[in-house]
């Protein structure tokens, strides 16, 4: 059966659209090259300087990243996530929320904390290891980093529906990688946002691996199709030209503040790291697949159309350059100025109210560890 | 004073929480027209309306996930669990996500969440509808779980377990929803006892029986025909498994000497293990048996047919104080 | 967006389809009046004979529930599951097997077990409370009830894998309703069965209710379009009309075995009576719907059909209302005869091999009954 | 003699299983190309192809719900799940079909899956890569639950679980991945150790301490430290969580007249309840001193870089041993 089939009251009769090996094209507005195209449906218009803050945003977090990756490799992390190649996507959905929007992350999502103003030292925290994240995520409306795949979309879903309940003209933002795509929660989600018609956009970054596994090991059609089954629309964006990410995620949250429920924006991309820096891709992938995407790096294009149509000169890059090396002097010395947590601290916020057995554990683990005092 | 069933006592607790604060809900499979299987819900849509009272997709799940989002919002979702036996495909939201988040984000949030599920057998159930699950959520730190036995306490306890900015389990003993008592309505939550206190509910000498939920009632009848055998049983309504109020079963055992526990759970590991190891490390000298466990079997639960030879009943009770006494 | 763009490379971008307002007509080849309609896509060519043992079944397995349900109403059974309604979908579909294919049933497959060749009385067994099943599903490659709902959903994906690695030529079928579609169970059994082209039909029956929640609760498209997110095909059949249901069944159990994956058939019908016994409808339904529903009969429209084309006379219909009569005695009877299970019973089959726990506790509570056995 | 490590004992043993029986099959996510997040099954899909070693869908539910089917049509899967704390989402598959659908068909069917479980802390991770939840399904009747300690029970205990009919949690202690150990090629598994007994792997007078998993090495280490001060401790590898091997533990209690029992998990409801309580009921009048329990704290895990304080260490074994000693 062909694609007109589908919802055709005469057959009642779907089949696979298309398969993973003829890929459709994606929305773009910004070629690898770096030229500004039309898109029939999504457009943006930026003044000049927003889209300097749009390359300053990719360029600091990508050295926000990169130094994060060095200090792990100097053991000052116990593992980190890398965003690398992944920039455009979290910049551009990030800059498309408005205050009062709602993000809730994975673990990987370091531009899009950015994005909302979170301090990349709030990150480091949990992948040092002296807490599990512990910022406020009602200060800058960016729930904490969530590690247990596809469990945040339900939450995200939850929150829009509260949101919907309080008329809120806000819209929340799940995060999720494609290998999350096959659990049983994220597929709940999308059925609990179409059901209630929450305002939460399912923001897929389809980054081609999940660890060592490729994508076809998750779906044999392209991610973004995965909405026609819930009745909510997907649409597959550029996932490296942060233009398109912007365009696409913004109208999809507008959609949701007016009513029209949730979309899947499958942003494609790839990883052009390791999966953590406790990974080695090298057991499980060609290298020339990372050389032709390096060919569609989202900051160099950016960088080229911003340089042809003179909108940034050289004294504006440099300054970025500059910018980028103090944030990461304050990353590195912030993360290198953290205190490890007290003992006793296992024992704090595991309850909001009074708890017996914490308080009879701490103690007794107080004591015991005064015994030592004592001896010293 | 109303005579109220145990169902009945949860179904006003919730209406006078949701009276109360405009923020609480109730969500679950069925909880709206049909009014929840066992009719707990009964008329709360109606009154509330869809948008509090909310007939979710059959996705557990879903129910605790987005219950988490809501409650993130500023919601207190009461989430209704159909059966005991169907709170496992929420289990990683529930151990991971609702137990978890507030040491997550170092006491930055709070998840108010009740869960409230029917739990035990002797309903004549088929498969799954008859589990006792409490030592799972009671072995998973960031949990409080409670357990009524009596139509007073349902009517409080919900409300106690809304009132709370921790994230509850509340097990519902459904073979016990038809009991009927009376309940005196002016009295307000200040009245009640803490949640997480337990109540001495027959004082006695001879050997002290803790119990919870459904088996309450067991209890006091064995500890009726012990009587007749002149053998004065103290039992405990536990209330509370996690936290356990130790200092009212230390002050029993201190006084009896001899402590059974009693649940329907299989015995393995069940809520009774840990009582046992906790009340003989802190009661040591006063034991003067170890404590006895009277549970359900280390199987699945059995067919209806034969659910009574499973279930602990006055009989075994009554053999697990003669052995300790035995002793 | 409109329906041509599923797909299309120009936009990447898909969009609710049919909404639950505008049904899609569904495959149909007997229309409710009786009529024997064509379909472009869908045929059956049956002899006479084969016809009047579609109606057979179905009167049988009627007659079944319908003993089974006043056996429960006496106090025989603790609750039954009545398939009144969904006689069509469930003979339709289990004739559709061959003998190695293979079928995973919900709680309600009264009428596949009997098109598979299962004494009732098994099924009765479980709801009289005397076992939690107990038949050998390997005999007639009928698997056990399973009551959690969704669980065996992918039981049924996994065998179906074993039958690929095999190169069996056979196939799964696994029987859900339309309340299971929201478990994350259903939705992962539908990414392993895709992304592994696993032998196995998905079969929904539709009956328009989840307990009291109508299918609005579940999904907002119809919900054999669930398929196209996951890249299989997905029809609707008219679940009450018997041949349709053959018909689409056999096509999609070929498919599977000649190595084209998955399938879900939505089986368009309707729950006619309650829930379970325990169920009262009066609660959440308007009985104009039962009402709608009574005419399209899945029985009366294949006797109007065999009627008017004289396929069958009297002596047919009067023989097969004696056999169902037989067959109702034989349930009766077995049922009533059915010995509880023995006390020691319950710790038989919990593991294959020896358990010292389980032969402690069996030991002790056999000397705990013997105490009994004395006193008297 | 060949030197291993524990990690490359469980992979030796799975290559000669799947070697013996091309039944034998491993799921999981990353079993493939990767080897595993800990290189476990390294090599294998290589020799073995893609049909044995199946990288699975990102979906742990889904792992464990087609490896029941696949046991249903004659395979006996052998499930990686990649972290102790992902082992949530698959809850309900493992408790209410994996451990009950061999009782429910009355022994019609055999489920021989071998779930696979790296677990525990110690090694800096980050959230839910630490934890310990052997109790869950210890409490689960219809599933045995066992853990090896070091590289040659892991050769053996991996071999011992595909072969069982049924299913079996096998946990290994990531942490202890990289210990050493001679094995001799030349045992098969008749010369081994029935995977239900537990070993007495130092024997002494004066404390037995009971532990398994990553927690042995440790005990072997507080029993070293031990017997400089004098104090003679037997250490029991209890290897199997459940079923428990009672004599074993009851011969040494009878001898020692005091047990301590050690495990990462919380203590509340942890092994160590179950074990203090049957132990003390069977072993009452023997017992000098109540059961003490050495666990982790009844809070999540903590973040890595306090974790050394949520682990039970030689000091605090030893502490509780004098605790004991003192009673
Ligand atoms: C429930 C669960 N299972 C397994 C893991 C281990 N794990 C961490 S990341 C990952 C891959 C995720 O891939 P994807 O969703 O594509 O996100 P990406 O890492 O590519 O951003 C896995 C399997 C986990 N964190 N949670
Ligand atoms: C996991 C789980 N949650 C809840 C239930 C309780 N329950 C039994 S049947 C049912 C409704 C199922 O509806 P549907 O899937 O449409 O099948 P139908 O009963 O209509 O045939 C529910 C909620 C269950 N059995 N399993
Ligand atoms: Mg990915
Ligand atoms: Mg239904």
């Amino acid at each position: 059966m062909t694609d007109s089939a589908v919802g055709s009251p005469r057959t009642a009769a779907v089949s696979p659209t298309t398969s993973l090996s003829s890929e459709p094209e994606l929305v773009q507005l910004l070629t690898p090259e770096g030229e500004r195209v039309e898109h029939p449906t999504y457009s943006v218009d930026l003044t000049d300087e927003e889209l300097r803050g749009l390359y300053r945003d990719l360029v600091l977090v990508r050295r926000v990243d990169a130094e994060a990756t060095a200090l792990q490799r100097q053991g000052e992390l116990g593992i980190w996530a890398s965003l690398l190649g992944q920039e455009a996507a979290q910049v551009g959905s990030g800059r498309a929320m408005a205050p009062d929007d709602y993000a809730f992350p994975t673990y990987r999502e370091h531009g899009v904390a950015w994005c909302r103003g979170v301090d990349p030292l709030n990150l480091l925290g949990l992948f040092r290891g002296v807490n599990h994240g512990g910022w406020d995520p009602n200060e800058k409306n960016f729930h904490l980093y969530t590690i247990v795949i596809g469990a945040q979309t339900l939450h995200a879903t939850g929150y829009a529906m509260g949101m919907q309940k309080d008329g809120a003209d806000a819209a929340v933002i799940a995060y999720f990688g494609d290998g999350a795509t096959s659990q049983g929660d994220v597929n709940e989600a999308f059925i609990y946002a179409s059901v209630f018609n929450a305002p939460v956009v399912f923001f897929c970054q389809n980054n081609q691996w999940a660890i060592s596994e490729p994508i076809e090991k998750q779906s044999r059609i392209p991610l973004y199709q995965r909405a026609m089954g819930f009745g909510f629309p997907g649409i597959r964006v550029d996932g490296n030209d942060v233009l398109a990410v912007l365009a696409v995620t913004k109208a999809a949250l507008q959609n949701a503040k007016e009513g029209s429920g949730p979309t899947l924006i499958e942003a494609y991309t790839y990883r052009m790291g390791a999966h953590t820096t406790s990974d080695d891709p090298t057991r499980y992938r060609l290298s020339d697949e990372l050389e032709s995407w390096k060919l569609k790096d989202p900051i160099e294009r950016l960088k080229a159309y911003l340089v042809r149509t003179s909108k940034a000169d050289q004294t504006f890059f440099d300054a970025v350059e500059a910018e980028s090396d103090e944030l990461a002097a304050h990353v590195r010395k912030g993360c290198l100025d953290m205190p490890d947590p007290e003992p006793l601290s296992i024992f704090d916020h595991v309850y909001a109210e009074r708890h017996p057995l914490i308080e009879e554990e701490r103690e007794q683990y107080a004591a015991y560890l005064a015994t030592f005092e004592e001896s010293h | 004073m109303a005579t109220i069933t145990l169902a009945k006592g949860i179904t006003m607790g919730l209406r006078k929480a949701m009276e109360a604060d405009p923020k609480v809900l109730v969500m679950g499979e069925d909880v709206g027209k049909l009014g929840g299987v066992f009719r707990v819900t009964d008329g709360l849509q109606k009154d509330f309306g869809e948008d509090r009272v909310i007939d979710t997709p059959l996705a557990e799940s879903g129910i605790i996930g987005t219950a988490i989002g809501l409650a993130l919002r500023g919601y207190r979702p009461v989430c209704e669990i159909q059966f005991d036996g169907f709170v496992y495909p929420a289990f990683d939201q529930i151990v991971s996500q609702l137990a978890k988040m507030r040491a997550r984000a170092l006491g930055k949030v709070s998840l108010p969440v009740v869960v409230r599920i029917p739990v035990g057998g002797g309903i004549g159930a088929v498969e799954h509808h008859s589990e006792s699950n409490e030592a799972y959520f009671a072995h998973t730190a960031g949990l409080k779980v409670v357990s009524c036995s009596n139509p007073v306490d349902a009517y409080f306890m919900i409300q106690q377990a809304i009132a709370s900015e921790d994230p509850i389990i509340l097990y519902e003993p459904k073979r016990r929803y038809w009991e009927k008592a009376e309940l005196d309505e002016s009295l307000t939550l200040e009245d009640a006892m803490p949640m997480t206190s337990a109540r001495v509910v027959r004082s006695g000498t001879d050997v002290t029986v803790a119990a919870y939920g459904p088996m309450v009632k067991t209890a006091m009848e064995a500890a009726t025909a012990a009587e007749e055998e002149g053998k004065a049983l103290e039992v405990i309504d536990l209330r509370s498994l996690s936290p356990l109020d130790m200092g009212t079963l230390r002050a029993s055992v201190e006084k009896t000497g001899r402590l059974v526990v009693v649940h329907e759970a299989p015995v393995f590991l069940g809520m009774g293990a840990e009582i046992a190891a906790r009340v003989t490390e802190q009661c040591f000298y006063s034991l003067e048996a170890p404590v006895m466990r009277v549970g359900g079997f280390d199987t699945p639960y059995p067919p209806s047919r034969v659910e009574e030879e499973y279930l602990p009943d006055l009989d075994r009770i009554l053999d697990a104080v003669d052995r300790s006494l035995a002793f």
